[in-house]
Parts: structure tokens; C-alpha cells; sequence
């Protein structure tokens, strides 16, 4: 897509949030157990951002990357709640990425449509960025397999209709599709600062059948890992939206506080560390702008995983750091539940925790790139 | 009633250890956010009971006249056993300027009352357009026969909800410059006129209120000390708040359920880990050297520079950066709320970092504590 | 002459660094310091020779006519090979301002003789009283017939000592307002009453001058554009200052020596040093994509924003961050001057750390481009 | 002492300072071989504080760390360059902790009087805080030894009458006393950043009789280690002394300095970061007059060395951030040599990197104190 299609796209999110979300709903929708509402979804959905990744022969737009991180921002300005990077970047790309062409052609489309709403449920332990570090297990069970174990930090399950579950069998990691009620999945919310929620998913002796594998031994990891990647720099999208938003409020404020006869924008102090969060806020989007194109033209798995640590790291630290900051040049009314600048740092909170936060990243990213000598 | 100034220090620490180790309901140790008066309501009364409430007022009014020495002992203990913060405005705050400021009468009515916890004292000091910049505050009050009649509104007033009292600041001349003109007055809360509205802070609770004054006719014997001369009041006990504030016990609790997380998780192997947790304990370690010869002046029974604003700065950012590690420590779980098991060890890992942002705003903001210590320390120019 | 816009970027590239390569000495690769005339006067005359030295100026005046994306090759390979700066006033800001705001007369008898390395300049800006705050220089010329006559001082001339001329800011104007009443001027150093102190910098060398200026008379033709609109000829050339300070070659040297420091000794099993190198190899590779982006905006032919000031404090403040952790690697090796042989690998430890110290300072202070944000990017109020 | 006496001693090093050096003594001694000036070094042995530490019964003062701490600082706040805490702290403190009398009577009061500066040369790797983890090798030889190896990093090298070294030796290892010109004893000067010198000094087959045994191996390692341990906090009471007058430069630079028509001491960004350099020097120098109190009541091993580094660490780390920020606060001027800032600079970063620097003592630190879980 052309520049020109970029701005149009960014435009018709904006317009989007200015007409159908606001601060008010996403109040009243934390804590509720769906933590999204269908209406929005739906509309989501016939603007076709269900679908900008999913190819188009699944009903999708078939887009890239810069226009699904165009749309996670625009939406994360204005704290939509709506788990989009979870289920179309995440959930969708393992779906898309499997093996299981029935499977993709019945589900995608559906997805897309904002019929189904699909989390991926992976990770076990936290600070495990590793997919193959999962201790569920797959039996081989009457044509199909007998799953236990416990998946944790699955975002978007409180209003899922079905997961994606990793587990071992004797051939190695495969990913299935549970629908929600299969007996034996029992599903537990954990509460987020946000408002929403993290699922923990207890498997025990819950069935899937054959049909229902979406990734074989030989894609499943591959697929896993590349989702992640992309989800992880559509996650530093949504941190630059929440922190360009939380920056602006800041800014804005500066402007019309008076304190000791000044606005409060008027104080050199004040003033530099403002300055500071601004330089920070330009990084995340350079390195943002900077993977989006890398990652649209498909390097090598170790490039497109520096690329996504390089975003996530520096993203989550300089949303948590302007939102925190927010706080503070707001003041007393900054530390309120009722004034907005809080809740754009307890979303922070959640993306920069979310699929590793700036330190695991960072680490990671020490392990895939060496230092350079000459 | 004992006079504790006469038995040894060490004796007098036993005494006040053994009693708050016997006494103070185990489960309110260490909290994190301000309890109610309903939860501390009991305590408040067991410490009454005992004639230890008021450690800070001379024996003649009930407390416990204690020598700075004394009492720095007495708020060590307390503060050892994570004993919980009571509404204490009447004890620290209005107790001593009425003893100071007020008339016999006042004295008579005020005193014994909120040594019986009828009386709860909450503050009111802050307004919408008066928050670092205190002196320009604009509630009013004019003078009608035998009352004042207050109007205008307070915010940030910490449990205002359930407090039967307010010391309130109030604009008397409009006249007058910034600072001047201001007097200070007790208000009962049931006064008609009078409206609270709790503000939920981000941690969920409802700590703080907006009070609504709409022709509250407080009556004028309710006026402590001289008219327009309310700004010298308030501020004569201002430096005591900036010691009690860089205390290192808030900070030095989270250090210790980081180093728990930490353990549980097999941090300690992790020499990445170990250096930012080692810098964070030099940090405290040496926050408590600092507070320390800040306690010795107060000890000696001296007066505290505006230097001490460097401990207020240090303390509160110290517990900042450590309320963040653990949130980088906790990973995945840095953003879920409420307590977490790991491993067996439970970390509300959320609420040191929500509890620890207003803590560089209140009492003075950092920046304004910058700004004291650029003025009145290092005479910069302004 | 070629027209290097003519063909392919990766054959252009390829000619200038295969030229660069076999013809830059290698001893003179990768120095902190500036260079003196004596060491780098081969090169220049190298580059002059193959009409390569200024690669900025049209082709019709000596140059190479590159278009922004044939300059930003350019300079890509000159950096990539670690060549040093050359006196380079006449080439980078000169030479322009003559093309642009010069007399016929002026651009025949300067351009030819800057190409050639006849004529080196220096830039008289800065005065003591007049460093961030460029505005307020006070070094005055006044008419005198043919001619003016300079009075004042000029400091931080980077090698005055060995530049045949200045060019410089003077007050023409004493009652206009700062900005106004300021004439750019270009002075024959040899004049009579110019006087050239060298001043010693924290690294030990003499990389820049105080310059006196006592009864100096420069003809009138000297005089470049109109009379008092010096301002609006030397403010033409700033943004460009701020990307070329910006860019990550300094700072990319410092990490590769840190890297090959911490090889030897073998840290790069520790990772609490690894934790640390990350970060500020991930602040460099993130300083690089952000340079990329103005690199982007230069080659496009458009015109640098305001916003361009934080290059330049992100790039150098990375630069002490990683000359910092030098330092801190080098452990007892961290105060020693001169080359150190840690285990076959030789490094100058504190070089980085002493060069990078002026980064924040000249050309703009860290302040000074955050005053600049904070009034143009973030519109906030003075 | 009294804290009177402790002001009166604090009165007449300033005195001393404001007579008998100044800093173009300073310049001018930066680079010589001798880089000390014996007419002063023999002042400062009239006024008793060479033998601040000695024990009485060696011509000594026998008093505390708390007073050669206010010495030390208040010469370095005038960056005096003879090489006090070396010789005196640590070299003299070593050889009072030895066990060989007939040398202590011998050299102690020479010591004392400013007679013979010795130098303590025990260290050879960089990074290496443990005194053990040395090679140099003593053999037995004639009734006394032979030595062979190197040493380095040795302060006040430069113009030393003798050094101590320590060796290993088949019973343990053990510290000789070597005067200057002992064959096979040879010195090198590697030039630091303040214009003073390490020295390396390599012993190929240095012979020296059992007599110059300054400690046996019963005794050796803990003298070595007490006495690096009080000249950590030594050079921390230096730093305490270099990083004060620094930052009182900058203050009264910001009060006089004047762009934009103000002082830019008025300008609230210069104002706080002065203000955050202030809370460095008062941490420093409280954490400082804890441990002085501390090890002048003697405690165990641990807690001496816990104390040491901890001083170490903040006044190092604060040391040189005061120093460097002196520089930007300065502006160009800052950056030239002839202005003092930066000779502050230089001989912060000489305290700083001598006898480990802020992070090796930290990791020192955390080896040596375990986290406090409850």
C-alpha cells in the first residue's frame, strides 16, 4: 500500500474512534467478564480490520503488517478494549500460518467476519519466550488426542469462542482448536490492571479430534514463533498509540495548568523531561516504521525476531516510562481513576508485560544478534 | 501516668515492642494502601486505652511527652512491625497547634476527643487550582456576626468520608498578598453545607475526597489563633512531615518482597539481576544512613533545615525504581492484579508501583522539593 | 566533469569506497581527535585532485553536484571507512554561503582557492559572553571608507591556529535588536591585530583558539550579503550541522570497542555486563533507524524540522553512555591515559569519554536542543 | 576525638590548603616523575597527619579513620597530589598490621616524620579485589627470598622509597619489604588521567632477606585486607572532598554565568540537575560518616568490608557524576585546561577506577551481604 493509502487508513481509524468508542465505554466495560462488546467488534469486522492479515482467498484483505500496526495504534489511542492484536495477529496468524487448509478456510473467513473470536493459548511460565518450553501433552486417543496441562497469559480469553493450544506429542509440538465447552477445558480469569483479563486454561483429559489439529510437527513451531514476532511489534504499535496519547495529554495539560501564576508548560524542569518522553516516543516510532518495512519483505526468522525484540523492547520501556511520567506532571488528579491519564498506564502495564516486556526482549535480542567487533 | 523520659532507652524500646508484638492485629501488618477507620478503629482505641496515642503531646494533655530521643524509638517499633498508618491529623497535626496556636477552650473541647478517637481530623489544605502552589488558595471564608461563612472547595482530603472534623485553610482577606490573609479553622463535618464526594485513586480505592463548602457557618471561636495569620500555622509543622515521609520503611518492604519474588524465581544466580537489585539496596542502605543523621537532629531535639527535602526526593524515588524492578522481575505477571503465588511466596507485585506514584506528588511534589533545595540550599537565583 | 547523479547508487557506491580504500591512509582511520593541517592536507589534496572535496557544491563552482541521496552515499562511505575530518568550514558552510549570498567577485577569488586547500577557514561565531546564546556577541565592526574595523574576541575557534581565514559574525548595528545588526564577514587571518591563542583541551591537545581581534581592518568587499543580515545567512546552515552531529558514527566506534574490550575479557558470559551492552546496543541501532528517517527526509530534498534537535541529544548522549560503561569495563585501566593492551587488543579508554564530553556542549548545547523542542515541537509555553 | 577537635583539625587542613598549595602547584606537578613535592610532604609530616593512623608508639598520632578521612578530604578538595591515602592508609597501614616489630620501629616513624614513602604493591590483574588471587612467586634462597612477577596499579609509585609486595611463598602468602633500587626490582609509570602515575613494577629474581618480611602467612592476608579496606573509604573521603568542591564550582558558576539576559543558575532544568547532584554529595558523605563511625569501633571482617565498599561504590559513582555534570554545567569553558573543573574531573576518575570501581565493589557487596527476605 501506498503512503497515500496509509494516511486514508489512519484517517477512517481516527473517525472510527471518534464516532463509535470512547473513554466511557471502555470504563464500563473493564473488570465485565466479555471485556469486549460484539457491537464493536462487528463493525471492526465490516471495515475489514478483522481481516487486514488474513490472505484474501480466506475472506481477508490480505494486507501487511504496516497497515494492521496503522489500525492497533489508532485504536490504542483511544484504549479500545477489543482484543484485536490477540486474535487477528496472534490467534489468526497461527491459524493462517498451520497446515490445516479445512480448518483455515473454515475459520478464517469467520474470523474475519467477527463471527469467531479465537485466543492462542501457548505460553506456560512467565519469562518464557521459548515455544517449545511447554510441558502440555497430547495422547494419541481414539483417532484423535486426550490433552493435559495449564496454559497461562492468554490474552482476549475471557471473550473467546474457542483456543489454539500448543502441546507435545511422541512427533513433536502440535497446535490444536478447542472450541470453548469441550469438556475437560476449564477456563479461569486472572484480572488486569487494565481491566481486563489474562485466561489460565487448565487441560484435563480434554479430547480434540484429528480434524481439529491446525499445525502438524512441522509447522507448528514455525508458525507459533513467526505469529508471536508479529504480534509482539503490533503490541509496540498499540504502545505507540497509548503513549502518542498519553504524551499529548500530558503536553496539553503543561499547557493550561497554572501554578504559581504559569502555566506549569512554562517551567524549564518540566519542559526537559517533556522533551525527553518526545525523543523517546520518536525512537519507538522509528524502530516501529523500521521493522514494519523489515518484516513486510520476510527476512530469515533470526532477522524478523531482532526486529520484533528491538520493537517490543523499546516500545514497552517507553510506554511505561511516558505513561508513569504522565502521572506525575499531571499530579494529584493524574493519581485518580476518574481523570484518563491512569488507565493509558495501566494499559501500558498490560502491552509492555504482555509476550515479554523490555527485559526479556532485550535479552533475547542478545542472543540472536552478536555485538560487532570492526 | 509514666514518664518514660526517665527509664533507659533500651528498656522503654522493650516495653514498646512487646506491647505492639502483643496487641496489633497480625493481619493488618504491613499494608499497603490506608485502612479505614473501621479496620484501625480497634487499634486507635487499644493505644488510647493504653495513654499511648498521643507519644508526641506533653504528659499535661494526655500524651506521652516523650524526648525526641523517645519517640524516634516509638516510630521505630511502630515501623518495625508494619504497623499501619491511623487517621492521625488530630494527634500529629491539630494537637500540637492548638497546644501552641489554640484558646483553653478549644484546648478543653478538642484535645480529649481525639485522644478518644470521637474526634477524626482530616485535612484541608488543597484545592483544584491550589496544589503544589498552596498560597493561592481560594476558599473563602466571611465574617457574619458570631460565624464565618466558608465557601469554596477542598480536594485530595485523605478519608475525608469518615472524618467528624476538618482543619481547613481559609481565605479571610482578599486583599492581602499570596501567603497572607489566610486563616486556619476547625470545622465539624456535619456543619449543613458541607459535601464529601470520594475520588477512587488508581489503585481502586477510595483514599482521598473532594469536599464542597456551600455557606458552612462555622462559628468564630472555631478560629485557632489570630486572624490572617493561618499560613504561619500550617507551616510550622511542615518539616516534621518531610522527615516522616523519607522514612525508609516503605521502600525498604517492597525491597524485601522483591528479594522474595526474586529467591522464588532463582534470581540471585543471575548476575544481570543481582547488579540492579545490589544498586537498589546500596540505594536503600544508604537512604537509611541519611535518614539516620536527620533522626540524630531530630533526637537532639534540633531544628530541620530545608535540606531535609532531600530525603523526601531520595526515599520516594528509591521506592519508585524499586516498585519497578519488580514489576520487570515479575514479567508476565507485572500487570496482573492482586496477590500472586510464586512458588509458594505471595507478591502483590501491582501495588508498591501504584502505591509509590502519588508519593512524589503529595507532601510536596519533587519538583517542588527541587525547587526548595535550588532556592534555599544551593541560593540559586530565581 | 562526471555527473555522479547519472548513474546507479550501488556504482556510485562502490567507486567512492573502492577510491576511498585505496587511497585514505590507514593510520589516520577511526582517530578521536581532530587532525591537524600537517596530517590530513595529503588527503584533502587527494580528494582535490580527483575534484572529489566538495561533493555538496554545484559542478559549475568545483563541485560535485551530488543530489541528496548521491551525498548521503557519500558520506556513508567516508564514515564506514573512519575518515577523519578535514578542515572542512570552507567546504560545509563557506563555500554555500558564498554560492548563495556571495558577490560575483567573492565567489572568483574564495571558491577556487577553498577547492585547492589554499585558503582554510575557521568559523567566528562564539565569544565569551556569547556561547549558547549567540545573539548577544558583542565583537563590533565599525566603517571606516573602504574598509571595516573589527574590535573584540572570539573563542572556541576549532584550529584558528592553522586556518588562513575566518568567517565571521560581527555587530554592524549596536542599537538593533540581538538578532538584528549582525554582518558576516569573511577576515584574512594574517590581517594585523589578529591574534591566535590556542587553548589546551581536556584531552591535551590544542583543538581550539581564543582569537583577538584589535583595530582588524577587512575591506568592505569582504562584507557577504547585506549589511546586518549576518543572522539570517549563518542560521541558513544549522539544521544540516544538527543531522551530520547526529549521526551514529562515534558512538557505533565506541560500542565496537567496548565490544572487543569485553571479549578479552571475556564478559560476554556475564550477564549482568551483557544486560547492560544490550541496551546501549539497542539505543544505537535504534539511534540508527531514527537517523535513517531525517537521512530520508535530506535525500528527498526536503527541508529538516525543528525535531531534527533530537538527533544530535539522543547520538551524543548515547556516546557518553557508552564511553561511561568504557570506562567502567576498563576497570582499573579506566583512569590510565593512552592505548591500553588488554590481551592483544589494543584500546584507548578515554579518549571516547573525553570527546564525547563536548558533544553535549558545542554546536548547540543538550539544553540549548531541548529548549529548542520543548518552544518548536512541543509548543509549550516560555 | 571530639567533633570540636574534629572541626579544629577540619580548620587548619583548610588552613594548610589556603597557605601551602594551590591548584597551579598542582598543574604543575602533573606528568613529573616525582609528582610530589618533599617540602610539602614534609609540612603535612609536621602537622602530624602522616602518622594520623600510626599507633603512638610508633611516632605516630594513633588516632582514628574519622580523622585521616577529614585530612584526606580537605586536601582533596584542594586536589593536593602527594600521595597521602597510599602511603599512609594503605601502604603504613599495612605494615602496622604486619608482625615484624624490628621493622615497624624501623620504618614507622620514618613514615611518620616523612622520611620514607612506601608503596603497597599487591595487585596484578585488573578486577581482582582478592588479595590471594596473585602469582608472583617467593622462593627461599639463602636465608631469605626470591621474587619474581608483577605487580600493578600501585599509587604513589612514582616517588617511593620502597614498596611492600606480597608473594607467594610455599607456607602462605607473605608481604616483603623491598627498598627502591633492589636489583631485579624494576618500575615502570603508566600515566593517568590526573597527570600522577601507576606503577608496575616487575620483580625478576628480586632477592630480599627473611628480616624484610613484613607479615608471615598468619598475618598477611588480614593486614592486607584491613588496610584496603580503610583506604576504599579513604579515597571515598577524597572523593568526598573532589566532588564538593566541584559542585560548589558549579553552583557559584550558575549564580555568575549569565545567557539570555539571566544567570543560567535561574533556568529550573540547570537548577534541579544541581539540586540532583547535591542529593549525591550528601548521600556520599552520609553513608561516609557511617562507616567512618563504624570501623573506628572495629567490627568483623565482613561488616568492615561491607562498609568499605558500600562508600566506595556511592562516592565513586558520585564522584565522577558530579565531576562530569561540572563539565556541561561549564559549558565550553568546562572543557578547556586551564579552567579546574576539569582537573576535578580527572582526579574523580583516578579515585574512582583505584582500588575497584563503583560497580566491582557493588558485586564485592552483594557477595558479601545477603538479601534480607523478612
Amino acid at each position: 500500500m501506498s503512503s497515500d493509502h496509509h494516511s486514508l487508513l489512519r484517517d477512517s481509524v481516527a473517525d472510527f474512534v471518534a464516532r463509535g468508542t470512547d473513554i466511557a465505554r471502555v470504563r464500563k466495560l473493564r473488570g465485565t467478564p466479555a471485556e469486549y462488546d460484539r457491537a464493536v467488534w462487528r463493525k471492526m469486522a465490516e471495515l475489514g480490520w478483522l481481516g487486514v492479515l488474513i490472505p484474501e482467498q480466506y475472506g481477508g484483505l490480505g494486507l501487511g503488517l504496516a497497515e494492521a500496526a496503522i489500525v492497533a495504534e489508532g485504536l490504542a489511542r483511544a484504549l479500545v478494549p477489543e482484543p484485536l492484536t490477540a486474535a487477528t495477529v496472534l490467534a489468526g496468524g497461527v491459524l493462517a500460518g498451520g497446515d490445516n487448509e479445512t480448518l483455515k478456510n473454515e475459520l478464517l473467513p469467520r474470523l474475519a467476519a467477527g463471527e469467531v473470536l479465537p485466543a492462542l493459548a501457548w505460553q506456560e511460565n512467565a519469562g518464557a519466550l521459548d515455544v517449545t518450553a511447554i510441558s502440555t501433552q497430547a495422547l494419541p486417543f481414539e483417532g484423535g488426542f486426550r490433552l493435559n496441562g495449564e496454559k497461562r497469559f492468554i490474552a482476549g480469553a475471557a471473550g473467546a469462542d474457542g483456543y489454539i493450544v500448543s502441546a507435545n506429542t511422541p512427533q513433536g509440538m502440535v497446535l490444536f482448536w478447542l472450541a470453548r465447552h469441550t469438556p475437560g477445558v476449564d477456563l479461569k480469569l486472572e484480572p488486569l490492571a487494565d481491566g481486563r483479563h489474562f485466561g489460565v486454561l487448565r487441560l484435563s483429559d480434554a479430547t480434540v479430534t484429528a480434524e481439529n489439529q491446525v499445525a502438524g510437527a512441522a509447522t507448528a513451531r514455525g508458525a507459533l514463533e513467526k505469529a508471536l514476532d508479529h504480534a509482539a511489534v503490533i503490541a509496540g504499535a498499540e504502545l505507540c498509540g497509548v503513549m502518542g496519547r498519553a504524551l499529548d495529554m500530558s503536553v496539553d495539560y503543561m499547557k493550561t495548568r497554572v501554578q504559581f501564576g504559569k502555566p506549569i508548560g512554562s517551567f524549564q524542569g518540566l519542559q526537559h523531561r517533556a522533551v525527553d518522553l518526545y525523543i523517546q516516543k520518536q525512537l519507538s516510532a522509528a524502530v516501529l516504521e523500521e521493522a514494519l518495512q523489515a518484516l513486510d519483505q520476510h527476512p530469515d526468522a533470526t532477522a524478523r525476531a531482532a526486529y520484533a525484540s528491538r520493537v517490543k523492547a523499546r516500545c514497552s520501556d517507553a510506554g511505561l516510562r511516558i505513561t508513569r511520567e504522565a502521572i506525575q506532571i499531571h499530579g494529584a488528579i493524574g493519581f485518580t481513576d476518574e481523570y484518563d491519564a491512569g488507565l493509558y498506564l495501566k494499559r501500558a502495564m498490560v502491552l509492555a508485560a504482555w509476550l515479554g516486556n523490555a527485559q526479556q526482549h532485550r535479552r533475547r535480542y542478545a542472543r540472536l544478534v552478536p555485538p560487532e567487533f570492526e | 501516668m509514666t514518664d518514660y523520659n526517665q527509664i533507659s532507652d533500651e528498656a522503654f524500646r522493650t516495653t514498646v515492642r512487646t506491647f505492639f508484638e502483643q496487641n496489633y492485629p497480625a493481619h493488618l501488618r504491613f499494608t499497603a494502601r490506608r485502612l479505614r477507620w473501621e479496620e484501625i478503629k480497634g487499634w486507635y482505641l487499644t493505644l488510647s486505652g493504653k495513654g499511648w496515642i498521643a507519644p508526641n503531646w506533653p504528659r499535661e494533655h494526655g500524651g506521652m511527652g516523650l524526648s525526641p530521643q523517645k519517640m524516634i524509638i516509638y516510630f521505630e517499633e511502630i515501623e518495625r512491625w508494619g504497623i499501619a498508618r491511623a487517621p492521625d491529623h488530630g494527634i500529629v497535626q491539630v494537637g500540637p497547634i492548638l497546644i501552641k496556636f489554640g484558646s483553653d477552650a478549644q484546648k478543653r473541647e478538642y484535645l480529649p476527643r481525639i485522644l478518644a478517637g470521637e474526634y477524626i481530623f482530616c485535612q484541608g489544605y488543597s484545592e483544584p487550582n491550589a496544589g503544589s502552589d498552596l498560597a493561592s488558595l481560594r476558599t473563602e471564608a466571611v465574617r457574619d456576626g458570631g460565624h464565618f461563612v466558608i465557601n469554596g472547595q477542598k480536594i485530595w482530603t485523605t478519608l475525608a468520608q469518615e472524618s467528624t472534623h476538618m482543619y481547613i485553610l481559609v481565605r479571610t482577606d482578599k486583599q492581602a498578598k499570596k501567603q497572607e490573609g489566610i486563616s486556619f479553622m476547625l470545622l465539624d463535618m456535619k456543619t449543613p453545607g458541607v459535601t464529601v464526594r470520594p475520588i477512587r485513586n488508581l489503585a481502586g480505592h477510595e483514599e482521598f475526597c473532594e469536599v464542597f463548602l456551600e455557606n458552612v457557618r462555622v462559628p468564630a471561636q472555631n478560629l485557632v489563633g489570630e486572624l490572617n495569620r493561618g499560613w504561619t500555622i500550617a507551616k510550622a509543622l511542615l518539616s516534621y512531615e518531610r522527615i516522616n515521609i523519607g522514612s525508609p520503611r516503605r521502600p525498604q518492604y517492597a525491597l524485601k518482597r522483591l528479594a522474595l519474588l526474586a529467591r522464588s524465581k532463582g534470581l540471585f544466580d543471575d548476575p544481570g539481576f543481582v547488579d540492579k537489585f545490589t544498586q537498589l539496596q546500596l540505594d536503600m542502605a544508604d537512604l537509611a544512613s541519611i535518614y539516620a543523621r536527620y533522626v540524630e537532629v531530630v533526637k537532639r531535639g534540633e531544628a530541620l533545615g530545608q535540606d531535609v527535602s532531600l530525603l523526601k526526593i531520595w526515599a520516594m524515588e528509591t521506592w519508585q525504581r524499586l516498585s519497578e524492578l519488580l514489576l520487570e522481575t515479575a514479567q508476565e505477571y507485572g500487570c496482573v492484579t492482586g496477590e500472586i503465588d510464586f512458588d509458594g511466596v505471595k507478591v502483590d507485585v501491582l501495588s508498591p508501583f501504584y502505591y509509590s506514584r502519588p508519593a512524589t506528588i503529595y507532601g510536596g511534589s519533587s519538583e517542588i522539593q527541587r525547587n526548595i533545595l535550588a532556592k534555599y540550599v544551593l541560593n540559586l537565583p530565581s
